[in-house]
């Protein structure tokens, strides 16, 4: 496939959705071990919103889908990442206005504008064991890559690895920072959403 | 999971369906966002405080809603911070025309949401300043990290700060008032057991029958240390040597200290801790000018306790002794 | 065993000490017998109220020790009467000349000794009547038993006649108005978990992790009826549904509704039981028109919770919205 | 032996003092099954009072040594036990007024107005799975011998026997009552603190 249009959009959002309702309890274990528990729950909760709301109100292109994720997500998620999942599709829609097609360097530079949300808000350095672990080097593999369903295969790899990549780092930020030593040894649960997310925009980039 | 509750789901609502019968006298409840708001409307040229945070730290914060403390609350999910669009929506119906002051404590997502909905609120031209809490001396503190929790300090800052608004300080005011408070007042907790959040079903740590963690936040985190059980003794100095070490305060000041209950521990027991806690401050040559003892700030059925001590002078006592009435603090009226 | 404490046989008078050091301002505590009073005479001309019972039930009795409740409370050893020596003593030192009421929770232990107090009361000259409370609906009445347990109607009779002694009624008046609440407040309650007595060292029950105990006084006893866990709606029915058919409350009668937490359960909890007590309440045609949630009147650790209802008029409500300040109940002043 | 008299009573509540600090945990554990647990506790605490009291004070003569661990054990006590135990001694105390000895018929006599203390304040009836399930059958025997030392070692079997007669029975007097049909199966941890009380009788007398 060569371009990213509303229909794989909506085949994204919606496989995420799916997924994170599939993975929710996972991913609250891991933050359970290193944070309060939630993560699952808020990520599913923010999604299942989000598919009822484009279910609803069908958006008109990407910038309206992207627009409508970020609202949805910041109003029903919650804790950290709801802003910062919440910011990040806000600034998707702003960098897709009058866009209908990306290609896969289109893609990456969008969702690396999103990217620059988060670390805005967020602060968060590489290394500091956060969502910005898994993000950096996905959209840079997707930035990398030609076509988009290699690059966005290749992404989603990228993130897996990454995510499981958190576990032997210090936590700087976030919650699992209480911890200081003891998170160590635990994957970071949000970098763990972003690998979901980024399976499931390879799978609806397939 | 031994909870008094129906569906996970539903804890938030139905709890809050339970405050709106049992305080429909004194308190409004909006279902959609959620929030929680004095049924009077704020004083014109009162300013508003709000705050909000994850539940599951009951009566924190709808339970400090009301006359001389909080003019509104936001409720999140189980120890998940509220969203903006609550806090928006609180702070509109709140506000008296003299802005809104947020109260938040020092957590990642907290921090966040506030900062949306003070955006949001702004842009409706209603002035808003924030105060963070970030008292819990368990958490290294860094430049480079999320810095530390706020804790125990909060219930403390919500009462003065309430005083000091009804007295019709203005916003400006308040902001340097609470960042005083702020700079002044330390705590440390500790748990014996853990707590189960809802909808994981299962509690957030194992401890053995012998074991305790030293240093818990008021999420069901672990702590950052975890010891064999001790004395209450050994535990108010565990907790209050590091409270009073860090500020520190110094030989001749005046605090106010506060022990508080986790959610399952019960009062005898925090008693027994306030009794040694005291003992420590005046041994320190602190003088305990006022107390509170009692489950403020609570992590759901956690056993466990945590202290704060706050330096205080006449100002802050004469704020501390002014009328509050809200469903869980209440004198003078 | 997993508690906030130093040892076992040193556990009521260190919360005694913990309870004098954040109370001292209202509160005089004798150790040696045990018992709490106000730190202001008596007022002359006043009667004097005083109850007591075994510790670990706290707040009560000596969280209610203050204007507008009780003049005195005796507390014994964990789940123990306190013995005639304190109840006499305490009802010498808050006597103010118009005699002592006596409030005493229907336990053979506790009506014995408050006997004994009584009589040697009276062989000085002071005039003392005794109310009991035996609101607990899940024990079977007969003239041949001990008769029903004083449980939860106990805090709402303290407030309820310390208003009363406050606004100058005498004894003969309080001791009338005492049996007149007595017949008109139900209760009943449920435990989740167990309790530990402190020098047992283990929970007086079992409990699996499926299973809760209704129908459970506030000594660590087990229940009348081992079943599954229920969800907060149905345990709120078990409990609201017998308080309510025993009197019976009937509709069209206004009640004070209090919802209690049995020391180990947040308050989050006892809102969602609230709610649903509520409904049903009003689902019976009741009027609720005061309410209190929180725990008032608890068994150490325990995790549960109890509903009393007690029917009301005016003069009730006029004396339950009377002022009070006692360290855990306080409103109007 | 022939006659109770100052050193056996002495050397009865001694005994008595050790043998309920022995068996305090056990009789806790009774409490526990069908009351509030503190039945040991209660009785150590109450005895350990009333030996610290005599060595402390010596008494002149029986009235004076029963009236001295009844009013002790009064304050000591706390609870359905210390009224009930405390009654009984004191009672004690005022019919054993001027004697000096006491043979068998002249003890049973003196120990049965003590239950006749403990029956008019407490109510119960024989039957009801209380302390005077044990008391009675434990006099009648005594009072039934002519001999002090077979006496009181006949008492004290009768209520060592009557103790584990309880069991059976459907409490209807203090807090097992509240059990109904539950306290059935159970002892009755009063009636075994008799069982210790004529145990360490028998043994002074012995
Ligand atoms: N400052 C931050 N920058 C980037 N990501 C962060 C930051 N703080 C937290 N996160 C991410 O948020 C995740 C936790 O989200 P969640 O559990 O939903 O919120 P909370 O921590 O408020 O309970 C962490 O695993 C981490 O990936
Ligand atoms: N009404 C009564 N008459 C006689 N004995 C009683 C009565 N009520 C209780 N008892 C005795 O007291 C014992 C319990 O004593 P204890 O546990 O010390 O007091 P409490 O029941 O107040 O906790 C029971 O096992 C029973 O033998
Ligand atoms: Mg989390
Ligand atoms: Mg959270
Ligand atoms: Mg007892
Ligand atoms: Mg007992």
């Amino acid at each position: 496939m060569s371009a990213f249009s509303l229909s794989q959009a909506l085949a994204w959002i919606k496989a995420a959705a799916q997924s994170i309702d599939a993975n929710a309890a996972h991913l609250s274990e891991l933050d359970a071990a290193i944070g309060d528990g939630d993560h699952g729950a808020n990520m599913a909760r923010g999604m299942a919103a989000v598919t009822k709301k484009i279910d609803s109100a069908p958006p008109a292109d990407l910038a309206a889908l992207f627009k409508s994720v970020g609202m949805t997500l910041l109003s029903s998620v919650g804790g950290a990442s709801g802003p910062l999942y919440g910011g990040f599709f806000l600034e998707l829609g702003k960098q897709s206005a009058g866009k209908t097609e990306l290609d896969a360097a289109g893609l990456a530079a969008v969702l690396g504008a999103g990217l620059g949300d988060i670390r805005r808000r967020g602060k968060a350095e590489p290394g500091d064991k956060t969502m910005v672990d898994a993000l950096i080097p996905a959209i840079d593999a997707l930035a990398a890559a030609s076509d988009l369903a290699q690059g966005t295969a290749k992404a989603a790899e990228t993130a897996r690895a990454a995510a499981t990549a958190t576990a032997p780092m210090l936590a700087r930020k976030g919650r699992a920072s209480y911890l200081g030593e003891r998170s160590i040894g635990h994957q970071d649960p949000g970098a763990n959403s972003v690998a979901l997310l980024f399976a499931a925009l390879a799978q609806a980039c397939a | 999971m031994k909870k008094l509750i129906n569906a996970p789901e539903d804890v938030v609502r139905e709890a809050l369906e339970g405050m709106q019968a049992a305080h429909a006298d004194r308190l409004r409840i909006c279902f959609d966002p959620f929030y929680v708001v004095r049924k009077d409307a704020t004083a014109k040229g009162k300013v508003a405080l709000v705050s909000g945070g994850g539940s599951g730290h009951e009566p924190m914060h709808g339970g400090f809603v009301g006359y001389g403390m909080l003019d509104a609350a936001c409720p999140g999910h189980v120890f998940t911070s509220p969203t903006p669009d609550q806090m928006y929506e609180a702070g509109k119906a709140a506000n008296g025309g003299a802005g809104v002051l947020q109260i938040v404590k020092n957590y990642t997502g907290d921090v966040m949401n506030f900062d949306m909905a003070a955006d949001m609120l702004r842009d409706e031209g209603i002035a808003v300043e924030s105060v963070l809490t970030d008292d819990d001396v368990a958490v290294e503190d860094s430049l480079y990290t999320a810095g530390r929790r706020g804790v125990g300090l909060t219930v403390l800052m919500e009462k003065l700060l309430g005083a000091a608004a009804e007295k019709g300080m203005d916003l400006a005011g308040l902001k340097a008032l609470g960042d005083r408070i702020r700079a002044s007042g330390r705590s440390m907790g500790m748990a014996l057991t853990p707590c189960t959040v809802p909808h994981l079903g299962k509690p957030s740590f194992e401890l053995a029958e012998n074991e305790m963690e030293v240093g818990i936040g008021i999420h069901g985190e672990p702590g950052r240390h975890r010891v064999p059980i001790a004395k209450a003794d050994e535990v108010a100095a565990m907790l209050m040597e590091p409270v009073l070490s860090d500020l520190p305060f110094k030989a001749g000041e005046s605090i106010i200290l506060f022990v508080n209950g986790m959610g399952g521990t019960p009062l005898i027991e925090l008693y027994i801790v306030y009794r040694k806690a005291a003992e420590i401050a005046a041994k320190h040559g602190l003088t305990v000018s006022r107390s509170l003892v009692g489950s403020y700030i609570t992590s759901l059925e956690m056993a466990g306790t945590s202290v704060t001590a706050l330096r205080c002078d006449d100002t802050l006592l004469g704020l501390w002794d002014a009328p509050v009435n809200t469903p869980a603090l209440r004198w003078g009226v």
